[in-house]
């Protein structure tokens, strides 16, 4: 056997040498980035998609490292303003085919306002939110999505709050795309984003995810496997599930699916004055 | 079991498993999630200390991938053989 | 009067923890200055983990924060010696976990050495208690602090259900 | 009384809650984050709210109208927070509203270097509002200090309905040292004036007193305050007109210099013979003080002058701190930013300076490095 | 018969020494503001609500200037940020009673975040937004409400957008109250305004408003009597709507109604501990 | 080239269409939502695009992110929105976007009066952001310069690969004027440097060349660019040690200084004889340049620094610009800003505020008012 | 029709309509909803350059005060007599 | 060269417009430098509306964009005249428009004086066009501007729609 083949098979989309990533052991990320690029691979080798015309955008957060360690063009911009920067980078070059990752906090609090005008708008690009209920590279903040009641650094009595249902939010909106799925359903993640580059308009996809060290702390359990399965319990698949299914909640359940599917035309193509 | 590049790998007749040692974060998620119990976390530590899995039982491995999809290091991938 | 302590160690082995515990004893129960920075681990370089303390009696004999010329050196773990190494003085006490670091490299230094981590594991059950196993055997040098200040600190500092644990482990330095 | 061992982030969240802080709202950042975390554990405890909000933009807009509630308020950040804040300083300076804003410095530009420290945020704290106003702006060196400033940021946001901000950095946030922290009638604590109501009719939110402070008709006590950010009369009334214009921004202005004696506060040390003056503050001061006790075993004489108030500057006082001195050397841990202000105010003197960028508190070999060209 | 008689009888709520109002002839925003006085008038003299302790806040824009001629504690604060000002007094002295006032860009555009942060926290307030479908303050550039195909002057070739439905967006939310009225409709505004003063939780009411000035103009509408006829014959009111059947769209008509009301513990009471 | 009559703000938009713009984002903001609204006209037609984002922190992102797309980009604003752009302007310096931000200024703080003109966000131009960096800042005083300098501004930007700030302000932005517009080729437009593609390893974006200006991978031409927020070396790896630091923040400040002759722009007259040196700046110029004549007509030998570029300034031109003037006094409408400046760099003459703040441009007697007491 | 303090009123015997003249910006919208046509633009302009309506046919006027709460300025409302 | 024009009027009366017709035409058609500038009815007077023309050989001549020194003075509308007076001279020529404004008050000036907005009404149907009736009046005082200047900026910044309306009040103007 010829030692080249002793080679990950998504090496060529990774910067291997920055490897291994900053992320904790057992960190969900990694997974969901994983299946990203293994959708991504596939576009690639189906040539649906040109690699040069890829463009990688986050925020800060441990979920928008990810994208550091991308063979690709990437942007690691401003907390909460990767969506802005994507929108300005393919209105300038609307061959760019923008995915932005982003954490929770990122993407849905302090970047909350850019994600609804970007879904209003329909606006060409994938965003990929990494739910893992925490402000974790911070170290352990309430985050909008955070269960209520569960202690966090800065909610030591316990959430006052009850999360933010960011499926709910998107969906309420333009977007031609809304999916959930977990880092427990790999699969999951590879056919949503897989679908969603080579759909047009704003395409949502929230990814929940473990976070052992912080979130895990937290809920006691700091260990990865044991956070890893205890999500995996919660996780519930739905068949085309509707919105007021996407129940997100530690305790009761998270379901999992496409809650919406349709085929608008994107801002870009309105911009042009393409009507449906 | 057969070492090449900081990549331990292991086959049977189907599939081979292989390890990119320096990776692993000894996380232990590909030994939780394989079905069949292939992996066993191996007593040899990596550059930053961990100890990665070793697929000791690889005679029982089928091929699904299961441990490369949960790897969230890139540091496990299965190739037909 | 001025004491610099510097201490280096690995992630795990409860060095800040150590010279918070110092600094603690020093600043609230012995009446002195003190002062303590600590240096995370840098990505490159990771585990290694410091930190300065220095105890005067006060801010104006010591205004820099960071150890020049150590009274004390712990060495837990054998980061970056060389580089460590000048900060010392010929008169430091280097203390070192021998588990570890080889006192050959401080063969013109006084050497406190002992296998720590070791002695941590068997009387307390865990080797994460080094810290405190080596803040017993230190009490003896560092003439500033007495056992009464440090196990106050220790009171306030720790988890009431670490405590036993933590005395234990003070106590059995201190034998050494 | 009682003596302790603690951060500097810790010693201004217990700063703010001696000098009877009752609101805080913020967004987590590095380094700043355990002010906020350490007040969620305690200010509950003591009557006040913490809260945290969706971005920094909510936090300081949130803090203002906590104030304008009546509740002593902060919040703190480190520059990219800072920098959100901008828009709303301004808003707090216009509508006359005591707040404090923490910038815990770290090393820019943009993200930076989170974990990092610096000094380059000094002149962002003056002037990153729109339009003409003055900000007070303090710069601890020590825990202990972090803690006195805090209490003073508040005196100071108080006494002159004015936002003030207190520099702290990376360094200062995470240092473990002695600090002594008072409890209430032990250390001096302003409280803003609040109007006597006396009418049914609306109250005057911006009408001076002598000192040229405007009592503060706090909301829910029947004031009927007008909190106007457009351009306002005394009545709040949006007024676009010159006369309006100069009796409010200069007043703005005027509140803070003629209270300068009080806001301003400076340290220094070996100067009565000094030939040569280094300037510093912050952190880095520390560095410099040490650096100027070896000059001075080595035989330079060496004063050194260490600001704790960054602005406004009591350019009298500095000037003649100092009296013998020939040079003076602006030490900081940014390009050379307070430099430009000691050259305008020392003219007589050559001003040098003597910048040391680093992402950790500058060593004595840094800072030496920097200063000998010059000597 | 008494000369005191001859008296508005909403003066004592307005600062009458300021009147006439800045706005255009013909403005909605006072129709809106007189409904809603009504309505707190009633509040107070029922004894319901301490006039004392009633907070305005609004953001900056045309309809951010009605707060400016209110008899009592009034704030007039930056473009946007009207809620969490807001949010920061009522935390401090929960007494206080916070109606938030803004224009459809302040509330939805550039405050657009802070809205639904409050719509998640179910804040103890009522936020009135003014949708009059443009930047009326700044010379009627679009709007996020904007209907699709408008000309505007920052969209010369007509809006390429779909309109942002706010209600169905905060209706997505934990909101305790959501309901739309429309300026041809001051009954309702008053109505809803009513009951909102005395519910707990975040209040959402969009107020449907002309603008003839700006928005009028560019449809062609510039005549005030023209636009409010116009605009009444759109609008459809329906008792109890889903959040589907809020439909706002110039064409196809106007829906008008309460489309949410539920009786959640608000965000001080769950600070507070107390659970439903 | 075409003669036309028109305002300061047609002037900006018409400089950036020459100067090449592809992208504008924006929000509405008075005195500057012409600018906008022009665009938004004639930018389709060439083959460019307009869009209105939902804030001004979104327009600024969204500029950035179409010059990494390999536009030419703008945005226009005036005081509050330039304040919420502090954050994204320090994004631009260390990722090296070239980028133009037209502040048209009105009076503040805060809302202040929208309307009225105003030169007190100066500051704010260079230190809105956190961070250690420099931003080149210019101010036109006419519809012309406003023209001028906009193309300057694109091509400083495009040069140095850095954000740059116009400052125009309300009465600029509204006067008509004539104003000459030129065709492409007539004046010089600089393009940045894109680098050629010859391997599929990703391109260092941060490697300079002798300039100290790295050539711009941009996005889409299979460069595998990394835009890095934080601390970063040639790669855009973040490495958060002193030498990184160094190498990224002193170019970043370096690559402007170096071309200091080509950044900065001054305009003098009558200094040969001059004895009493008259600065300012922006519209407040023309005022000044006015009663400039009418002193010397009345034997006062007054001579006229005009600056063009606020920032950074070339102090030794500004030093020697007047050799014989004893006195320096600086006119500007705001409390005195760039008088601090030039109080550090005339360090052998007098220097003189003569603030005159008014919210339309300076009358002459107002100018003659506050310059009168120090001649 | 009488008018005082800058309030011109004009009853039937169960209504009377006052509009404050300098209030009115003469937008039409009460003339316009009015149910009975009661409303007629005055002739006498305002301090403004407005001409405010006039309750010309006051006897139609049912009291529905469907002209207070249209009016954006607070210029015109209705009593009972 | 420098030639100042002071028009005031009120809303509605197209006192910007003439002001930028005037710009237009000396800057673009005559070849001079211009500089127009714009006051908006303040809150507080409510109407008002200025427009101060100054035409030059070039910027030099003419740096600030206020009338000092009016060297012609056009009000539609008598606000403020005490104040605006102060920007008069003995030489300056006044415009009025007498239906609104007392020619007795600018009884030492060259007055120029018609019922220009009636004309307007009564030629042209509008008495929104007054402000062109005046512009052809007062060409044969502005010697720096020709009828050919006038016309081209008319054209150019007047609507097709109304081009013809304005030319004829223009026309109408000139008459007088
Ligand atoms: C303007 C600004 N505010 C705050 C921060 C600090 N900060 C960095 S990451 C982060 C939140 C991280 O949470 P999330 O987005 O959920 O990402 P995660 O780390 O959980 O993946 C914050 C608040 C920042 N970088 N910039
Ligand atoms: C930060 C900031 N950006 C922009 C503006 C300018 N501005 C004032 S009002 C307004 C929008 C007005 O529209 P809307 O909120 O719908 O209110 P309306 O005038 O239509 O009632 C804008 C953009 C501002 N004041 N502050
Ligand atoms: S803190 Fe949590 S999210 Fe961040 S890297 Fe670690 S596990 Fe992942
Ligand atoms: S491929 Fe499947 S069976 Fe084989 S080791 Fe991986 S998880 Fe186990
Ligand atoms: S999942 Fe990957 S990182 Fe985790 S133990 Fe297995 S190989 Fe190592
Ligand atoms: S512009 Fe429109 S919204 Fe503003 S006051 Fe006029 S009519 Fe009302
Ligand atoms: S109350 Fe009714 S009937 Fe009477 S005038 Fe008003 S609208 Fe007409
Ligand atoms: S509705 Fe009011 S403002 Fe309009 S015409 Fe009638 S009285 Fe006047
Ligand atoms: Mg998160
Ligand atoms: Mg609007």
């Amino acid at each position: 056997m010829a030692l080249a083949m002793h080679v990950h098979p998504l090496d060529k989309h990774l910067r291997v040498k920055r490897l291994p990533t900053i992320f904790c052991s057992g960190c969900g990320i990694g997974i969901a980035l994983s299946a990203m690029l293994r959708a991504l691979d596939k576009r690639i080798s189906e040539g649906s998609v040109n690699p040069n015309k890829v463009l990688w955008v986050s925020g800060i957060g441990c979920s928008g490292r990810a994208v550091l360690y991308l063979n690709y063009d990437v942007a690691h911009v401003l907390h909460g303003r990767a969506i802005p920067f994507a929108i300005g980078a393919v209105l300038a070059n609307p061959e760019l085919k923008a995915v932005v990752l982003g954490g929770d906090g990122d993407i849905a609090a302090i970047g909350g306002n850019h994600l609804i005008h970007a879904a209003k708008r329909n606006f060409d690009m994938v965003v990929v939110m990494i739910t893992n209920f925490i402000y974790a590279m911070t170290g352990g903040q309430v985050a909008p999505t955070t269960p209520y009641g569960v202690y966090t650094t800065t909610t030591p009595a316990g959430n006052p709050e009850y999360p933010l249902n960011v499926i709910k939010l998107v969906g309420a909106l333009n977007a031609n795309y809304v999916a959930r799925a977990s880092v427990t359903t790999p699969h999951l993640i590879e056919q949503y984003f897989y679908k969603a580059l080579a759909m047009r308009g704003f395409r949502f996809i929230e990814v929940v995810a473990t976070c052992p060290e912080m979130f895990g702390r937290h809920i006691g359990l700091r260990d990865s496997v044991e956070m890893f399965s205890e999500l995996k319990k919660r996780v519930v698949y739905r068949h085309r599930p509707s919105l007021e299914e996407a129940m997100i909640d530690w305790e009761k359940g998270i379901v999992i699916g496409e809650f919406v599917e349709r085929n608008n035309p994107s801002f870009i193509e309105l911009l042009r004055g393409v009507k449906k | 079991m057969f070492s090449v590049g900081g990549v331990v790998s292991r086959s049977n007749n189907k599939f081979r498993v292989n390890v990119i040692v320096d990776r692993c974060k000894e996380c232990g998620l590909c030994i939780f999630i394989c079905p069949t119990k292939v992996l066993v976390r191996s007593g040899v530590m990596n550059r930053y200390g961990y100890y990665p899995p070793d697929p000791v039982f690889i005679d029982k491995c089928v091929g699904c991938k299961l441990c490369e999809y949960v790897c969230p290091d890139f540091a496990i991938f299965i190739e037909k053989v | 009067m001025k004491y610099e302590i510097l201490i280096v160690g690995r992630a795990g082995q409860g060095v800040l923890l150590l010279g918070r515990v110092i600094g603690l004893a020093a600043s609230k129960y012995a009446g002195l200055y003190a002062v303590v920075s600590e240096s995370y681990p840098a990505e490159a370089r990771a585990g290694e983990s410091r930190a300065d303390v220095i105890i005067a009696s006060s801010i104006e004999e010591a205004p820099y924060i960071k150890v020049l010329n150590a009274d004390m050196a712990i060495f837990l773990f054998p980061y970056r010696i060389d580089y460590y190494k000048t900060l010392l003085q010929d008169s430091t006490t280097v203390v070192i976990d021998e588990e570890y670091v080889d006192p050959a490299l401080f063969s013109k230094y006084h050497v406190v050495s002992a296998r720590f981590s070791e002695i941590a594991e068997r009387v307390v059950g865990t080797r994460r208690a080094v810290n405190i196993v080596v803040l017993g055997r230190i009490l003896r040098e560092l003439k500033v602090l007495t056992e009464d200040h440090v196990k106050k600190a220790l009171e306030e500092i720790v988890p009431p259900r670490w405590l036993q644990l933590n005395l234990k482990a003070l106590e059995e330095g201190m034998k050494l | 009384m009682r003596r302790a061992f603690a951060t500097g982030n810790f010693a201004v969240a217990e700063g703010a809650m001696t000098a009877g802080l009752r609101f805080y709202a913020g967004y987590p950042i590095t380094p700043s984050s355990e002010i906020f975390e350490y007040l969620a554990e305690e200010l509950p405890k003591r009557g006040g709210v913490v809260v945290q909000m969706e971005d920094e933009i909510a936090s300081i807009n949130a803090v203002i109208g906590a104030s304008w509630a009546g509740a002593k308020a902060m919040t703190a950040t480190s520059g990219p927070g800072f920098s959100l804040m901008a828009e709303a300083i301004g808003l707090a300076v216009i509508t006359e509203t005591p707040v404090v804003i923490v910038n815990v410095m770290r090393a820019g530009p943009s993200t930076g270097a989170p974990t990092k420290t610096s000094q380059s945020d000094v002149f962002q704290a003056r002037w990153a509002s729109h339009g003409d106003y003055i900000v007070p702006v303090y710069a601890p060196w020590s825990v202990q200090e972090a803690y006195d400033l805090t209490i003073k940021a508040f005196n100071t946001a108080e006494l002159l309905r004015t936002p003030v901000i207190l520099l702290s950095d990376a360094t200062i946030a995470h240092l473990w040292e002695s600090l002594t922290i008072y409890d209430r009638g032990e250390v001096e604590v302003i409280e803003r004036k609040i109007p006597k109501k006396v009418s049914d009719e609306p109250y005057p939110p911006h009408k001076p007193d002598e000192d040229l402070v405007p009592p503060m008709p706090i909301f829910g006590a029947g004031f009927k305050a007008l909190v106007e950010s457009l351009l306002h009369d005394e009545w709040g009334h949006y007024s676009p007109t010159n006369s309006v214009y100069h009796s409010l921004v200069k007043r703005l202005v005027d509140k803070v210099v003629k209270r300068l004696s009080y806001v301003y506060e400076q340290e220094t040390r070996f100067c009565e013979d000094a030939e040569v003056l280094l300037v510093s503050y912050g952190s880095t001061a520390r560095t410099v003080y040490l650096v100027i006790k070896e000059l001075r075993k080595r035989g330079v004489r060496a004063g050194f002058l260490r600001l704790k108030t960054l602005w406004p500057l009591d350019e009298e006082r500095i000037r003649s701190c100092c009296p013998n001195a020939k040079k003076v050397i602006v030490v900081e841990n940014n390009i050379g930013k307070i430099y430009m202000d000691m050259s305008r105010i020392f003219r007589n003197q050559d001003v040098f300076p003597a910048s040391v960028l680093s992402l950790e508190l500058p060593t004595p070999s840094e800072v030496l490095e920097a200063v000998e060209p010059w000597l």
